[in-house]
């Protein structure tokens, strides 16, 4: 099929070379500063007033080396980490040894998934809509007020909302627990998924309360120009009723760009929740990262960026296959 | 002083443009002065550990912003984390700016396939989450980390979106006509690019500059909730991680970490305000409108667009 | 076409461009100029004409060296436009000189409008300093009938369409070309200045020898200002020669429905048929044969195949082509 | 010729018309009255195609906003009034309320606006966007009937079938045009006004759509004004014809009268300056601009440029009297 052809196959071939670049990146970023991280943590021990003697301590460095996968050239330290990684192996996590870094993030990912998506679907839906009736109605004082509070709670970073709602929610009035998620094992009962939400609740509320300035905020200055559009006042001039014009012209055509926004978007929205997740101690990716990076685990901070790489670029190219079945101007092409 | 008058009329027509703007450069001004200009009356180096007796809440003689559980002050670390900040801001700001720029120009006006190498990289960092990159960078040179370290650091996560602004802006304003005028007048391209096409591309520019120094600070301040920015030296972010690692909120020293928290808000709303303030004011179509209704007593050019 | 070395200025040699439309390595193509040849006579205007979409604004914009046509040549005097390096380059941008259909899309908003005109003679040697350049830009405005203080520090806003159009031609004078371009030039223009605009054009022929091409839709304009013309549809040329002749005794049949189709501004000269217009307009530049076969009266399987020939008639001054099935048969 | 002139019943006419937009300078604020329709009377006939010519900048267009009650800031009516009579009752456009003015759109009176090419719904079918107009404008809506009304109307014009199941930016500038024109007409309304219909169509497009119009006329046997600065539109479809220059109407009467015997200097200026195949005189344009029309000059509006100025034009405006049956001028010369 033509659109097949000429939509899809691009699509899947920047999809791979983003994923390829963006773990070559991350792979030779690290090893291009000049610092060894082997000597890094053997500083850190030797803090702790371990004293090792000097063959000891070569044979440490040398297992060390071989754990980091820092043995022989860059060129061939990447050929065998590439080997290793498409099997899914990073090799041991240090800081939880012996357990594989992959098997700890595929542990956290499905909480990081669940906060991520619920949290940007609901910020998504709620901004978009609010802002574009706002956007509509742009001179009512309702809608000003809204304006001001997106203004707001947009440039607010993630933590610091993380950090105002967690002071207000659970210090003041206490009514959310500081941490953790939940203390059930995983299973589909009524009160698994209560116990889920009630833990969920403020990570999220932070992400969907920065998102949602976000949001609010684009799609106004969006529906600003859309409203101007000929379109939009020939269904004026033709008598439609306000609510057509509103969802039908306004609304319906001010989406479409606000979904490639989307996929623009996930990216920072990744980087975001796992900041949350590591403010509440909820178990998703950014709690490992946390953990993974005060300990100083070489594999699992790997791991974790290899994960992240892959999950942020699938959503986005599954967001552009998407997009033709919305916009019928693509579909047709 | 005629020379002066223009200038600073624009500058007066600039203040009074919006309520938005004039509050937004109130309180950026209020910034600056603290962090570059209070900072530097602090009788003692505000970062050294027990210089004040601990946690004291705030109070009107002796610590306006109360004092901390290691011994600082808090109203003047808070001077020296503003400035620190800001130098980190900027510096993040501007090279991210400066490459994806550059590049985008280089993309836009050469094309082909230059053009798609350039687009693959940008777009690879775009969609790169920053945070895990950030964190891998920083644990690496945790030792010599310094505030231009940091900003290079954030610059070299966060280049990708203005080499997409900036070629899109070329590719368009290579299509407008009088670009084709200006090479067959002549000149070459450098001086299309110079003195053609900058003031269609600093609006975007100066608005960008400004909203980025707000993304700098807010990786900053992510690292040190991570304990990865440069501890010792005194930032927004290292404030609010001693404040965590000594559980500020939880031993009710709200002040200790409200006051890094409430100006992270500040800083942040301020510079938001003043670049959507720059933009809107620089925004070609309202500049040509100011432009013609300034020049012409005559309102000639405004009938042209009523039928 | 058969080569007019000497009388002309400009030959158009087998020029094609052809488009990419769609994704990034499949996308569908469409040929906007399709094996064009076709001479512009030294000190003559000729004018191309062509509904949207005919190609004449990609041919004029691959002439000025804007577009990279896909194959085929264009010999300006002794260079060969399309692969024109340094000094050559120079020297072509000084001798052929455009004129765009939007004033205001001419000058940039935020730049003065002197700095284009004293920047040409200055980039381009006609003068070594500034009030030179000066003394050149006022004689290159009086032919315009424009002054120079009028034009001194202005905006491109500051002045009306009219005046704005006229001080885009004198920018173009400045460098005493050979060539203009000039590209759908009073389009945009009120009725009521569009004259000056026209009569000044005429006037640069008489007066300085210049060869223009005149690019637009409305063939009444072309027949007042043109001494040669060239009818394009879907990228070819389909008739050209004296533009007595071919507007007032059109050959091929799409000249002679564009001709039906003009509304004469008497209404005793009313239209009496009905005409039927093609469906979906879109497929036409797909057809292999002649691109107006999908709507001529008197097409034949021959014409939807195969590309018709260019077949020359005779004529007064001896340069009259059509690129018809029908009319090499009658050979008309 | 369309009907016989002698049913002179009218259907819609304006008098004393003034809409002005209100201008503000951001320099100091102070309010700018831009004068686009100044103290216009004219009458449209039941059943005639009515052209009004003018250049860009006369004020046409806002003139065509004003008769079909689409009046927003910073256009404003000053005076006047503009009255439609249909079968038995006589309704003022402008003092009826937003309820009862939606109900006259598309009953009474449509709208084809400028540039149509982009006035569809880009991400609407365009039988989604015919069933929502029938919807608002049609008393008892039922869809099936509805999607009925729409495919019989389309055949009428003879559109293809397939119109109505694509989208807006699947169909070719002519067709998307001839989609406007058949949604200005589905409900049979009795004036329709057309602004520039054919301005950016190509020479054959715009005969194959000035002719859809005439049929339209024939066919529903309803009103059409056309506006359009071309003249040779005007000679070929209109019944009569009014010239507009700086917000005024100078001419006004029957194609022929008009074309023929033009008494404005500017109108015989419009019709005989252009340049027309087969005509190498040379011709020459009036000199200057069009008037501001935010401090219009004195007297006739066109005296700055009128070849054959005399002094009483420079003070006093030029009457407007009725030189022949149903022709209409002002200029001093017909004294």
């Amino acid at each position: 099929m033509r659109v097949i052809r000429e939509y899809v196959i691009p699509r899947i071939i920047t999809y791979v070379a983003v994923i390829f670049i963006g773990i070559t990146v991350s792979f030779v970023l690290p090893r291009l500063t000049p610092l060894d991280p082997v000597i890094l943590a053997i500083n850190r021990f030797s803090e702790y007033g371990q004293y090792y003697d000097p063959e000891s301590l070569e044979l440490m460095i040398e297992s060390m080396k071989e754990l980091y996968g820092l043995k022989g050239s860059l060129l061939e330290q990447y050929v065998n980490f590439l080997r290793r990684a498409i099997t899914g192996d990073f090799g041991p996590s240090l800081a939880y040894f012996p357990i594989p870094a992959t098997d700890l993030v595929s542990r956290a990912l499905p909480w990081t998934i669940s906060l991520l998506s619920l949290s940007t679907i609901v910020s998504w839906l709620v901004g978009n809509f609010i802002g574009g009736v706002a956007g509509y109605f742009g001179g009512r004082r309702w809608a000003k007020a809204l304006s001001v509070f997106a203004t707001v709670v947009y440039p607010t970073p993630y933590y610091i909302m993380a950090l105002l709602l967690m002071a207000v929610l659970t210090y003041v009035i206490p009514i959310f627990p500081t941490y953790g998620a939940t203390s059930l094992d995983p299973a589909f009962t009524l009160e698994f998924i209560a116990d889920y939400l009630y833990h969920a609740t403020l990570p999220s509320l932070s992400l969907v309360v920065v998102g949602y300035g976000w949001w609010f905020l684009s799609m106004r200055n969006i529906v600003s120009h859309t409203k101007q559009e000929e379109y939009v006042e020939y269904g004026q001039i033709m008598g439609l009723p306000k609510r057509t014009i509103l969802l039908k012209y306004v609304i319906r055509n001010s989406l479409l760009p606000q979904i490639t926004g989307l996929s623009v978007a996930l990216g920072g929205i990744f980087s975001g929740s796992m900041i949350t997740e590591a403010v509440f101690s909820y178990p998703g990716l950014g709690y490992v990262l946390l953990t993974s990076v005060t300990n100083g685990d070489f594999n699992l901070m790997m791991a974790i960026v290899t994960y992240s790489i892959i999950a942020v670029s699938s959503a986005t190219v599954l967001l552009d296959l998407l997009y033709p079945l919305i916009d019928p101007r693509i579909r047709y092409k | 002083m005629a020379a002066l008058r223009r200038p600073l009329s624009r500058l007066a027509v600039f203040l009074t443009h919006g309520i938005g703007i004039t509050i937004s450069v109130i309180m950026v001004i209020s910034i600056l002065l603290l962090g570059f200009v209070v900072s530097n009356f602090a009788p003692f180096d505000p970062r050294r550990w027990n210089t004040a007796p601990k946690d004291q809440p705030p109070s009107t003689d002796k610590f306006i912003f109360g004092t901390t559980s290691i011994g600082q002050d808090v109203f003047w670390l808070l001077t020296y984390s503003i400035r620190n900040s800001i130098i980190l801001g900027v510096v993040g700001s501007v090279v991210g700016l400066a490459i994806g720029g550059v590049l985008g120009l280089v993309a836009g006006y050469k094309g082909g396939m230059t053009e798609k190498i350039i687009l693959t990289l940008g777009d690879t960092f775009i969609v790169l989450p920053g945070l895990p990159m950030l964190i891998l960078l920083s644990t690496m040179v945790k030792k010599q980390l310094n505030m231009f370290l940091l900003g290079f650091i954030i610059a070299a996560l966060t280049w990708g979106m203005p080499v997409r602004n900036v070629r899109s802006m070329v590719l368009s304003l290579r299509e407008r006509e009088f670009t084709h005028t200006a090479v067959f007048s002549g000149f070459n391209t450098l001086n299309i690019i110079a003195s053609e096409y900058t003031p269609h591309i600093l609006p975007w520019v100066a608005a960008s500059f400004i909203s980025r120094i707000n993304m700098a600070i807010g990786m900053e301040v992510t690292l040190a909730i991570f304990g990865l920015s440069s501890l010792a030296e005194g930032t927004l972010g290292t404030m609010i991680y001693w404040a965590l690692q000594y559980n500020a909120m939880l031993r009710g020293l709200w002040w200790w970490i409200f006051a890094p928290v409430g100006m992270v808000v500040f800083i942040v709303l301020g510079f938001y305000m003043l670049s959507g303030g720059v933009a809107e004011y620089l925004n070609p179509r309202t500049r040509l409108y100011r432009i013609a209704t300034e020049e012409t007593k005559e309102i000639e050019s405004v009938d042209r667009s009523i039928e | 076409m058969k080569e007019l070395t000497d009388s002309a200025i400009l030959k158009i040699d087998n020029i094609t461009k052809i488009f990419k439309l769609g994704g990034l390595f499949f996308g569908s193509e469409l040929a906007a100029v399709d094996h064009v040849s076709l001479d512009v006579g030294r000190e003559k205007v000729l004018s191309l004409v062509g509904e949207s979409g005919s190609g004449k604004t990609t041919l004029s914009r691959i002439i000025l060296g804007m577009i990279e046509p896909t194959s085929g040549r264009i010999l300006y005097e002794d260079l060969d436009i399309t692969k024109l390096k340094g000094r050559e380059l120079r020297r072509f941008r000084k001798e052929v000189q455009p004129i765009f259909q939007n004033p205001f899309e001419t000058f940039n908003p935020f730049k003065k409008v002197d700095r284009y005109l004293l920047g040409s003679a200055l980039s381009f040697e006609i003068a070594g300093s500034k009030s030179e350049a000066k003394k050149r830009v006022s004689e290159s405005l009086d032919i315009v009938d424009l002054s120079y203080n009028v034009v001194e520090d202005k905006y491109p806003h500051e002045f009306s369409g009219g005046e704005l159009q006229r001080v885009s031609i004198a920018r173009a004078l400045v460098t005493n070309p050979r060539l203009l371009i000039a590209d759908e030039p009073v389009s945009m223009i009120d009725a009521s200045t569009r004259m000056s605009i026209l009569n000044i054009l005429m006037g640069l022929k008489r007066k300085f020898d210049m060869s223009i091409v005149y690019i637009t839709h409305d063939l009444d304009t072309a027949y007042y200002v043109s001494d040669q013309i060239a009818v394009m549809c879907r990228g070819c040329v389909v008739e050209c020669g004296d533009v007595e002749d071919v507007l007032t005794n059109p050959v091929h049949p799409y000249s002679q429905m564009l001709l039906k189709c003009l509304p004469e501004p008497d209404p005793e000269k009313r239209w009496k048929d009905q005409i039927e217009l093609a469906g979906l307009e879109v497929k036409e530049y797909e057809t292999a044969g002649c691109k107006f076969s999908k709507r001529c009266p008197s097409a034949d399987k021959k014409c939807l195949e195969n590309r018709p020939p260019d077949t020359e008639l005779e004529s007064k001054s001896g340069y009259r082509f059509v690129k018809c099935w029908k009319c090499a048969r009658e050979g008309v | 010729m369309n009907q016989s002139i002698d049913r002179l019943n009218d259907v819609l006419t304006t008098k004393g018309l003034k809409a002005y937009y209100l201008v503000k300078t951001l320099r100091g604020g102070t309010a700018a009255m831009v004068h686009a329709v100044d103290d216009v009377s004219i009458t449209v006939h039941e059943g005639e195609i009515m052209g009004i010519a003018g250049e860009s900048g006369c004020g046409k267009s806002t003139l065509a906003k004003a008769l079909y009650g689409w009046v927003n800031p910073p256009l404003q009516i000053v005076d006047g009034s503009i009255l439609y009579h249909t079968g038995n009752e006589t309704i003022d456009i402008l003092q009826v309320d937003a309820d009862r003015l939606r109900q006259i759109w598309w009953n009474v009176v449509s709208y084809i606006p400028q540039s149509s090419m982009n006035v569809l719904n880009p991400t609407m079918r365009i039988k989604d966007q015919f069933l929502n107009v029938i919807k608002t404008h049609k008393k008892d809506y039922e869809k099936e009937e509805a999607e009925a009304t729409i495919v019989k109307h389309i055949d009428e014009l003879g559109l293809p079938r397939e119109v109505t199941t694509s989208f807006p930016h699947q169909l070719s500038g002519g067709m998307r045009q001839r989609v406007v024109i058949a949604l200005a007409t589905v409900l049979d309304c009795n004036v329709v006004i057309a602004d520039e219909p054919t301005t950016a169509l190509d020479v054959i497009v715009q005969r194959g759509i000035l002719q859809l119009l005439r049929k339209i006329q024939r066919k529903l046997n309803c009103t059409i004004v056309t506006i359009t600065h071309d003249m040779g539109v005007h000679a070929q479809i209109a019944d009569r014809v009014a010239v507009m220059y700086a917000g005024k109407i100078v001419e006004l009467g029957p194609v022929q009268k008009v074309f023929g015997d033009a008494q404005n200097p500017y109108t015989r200026f419009l019709i005989s300056s252009l340049p027309k195949v087969g005509d190498k005189s040379k011709k020459g344009s009036i000199g200057g601009k069009p008037p501001s029309l935010v401090r219009p000059p004195r007297g006739c509006r066109f005296s700055p440029r009128c070849p054959y100025v005399m002094e009483i034009c420079r003070t006093t405006e030029p009457g407007y009297e009725e030189i022949d049956t149903d022709h209409f001028a002002s200029c001093h010369l017909l004294g």
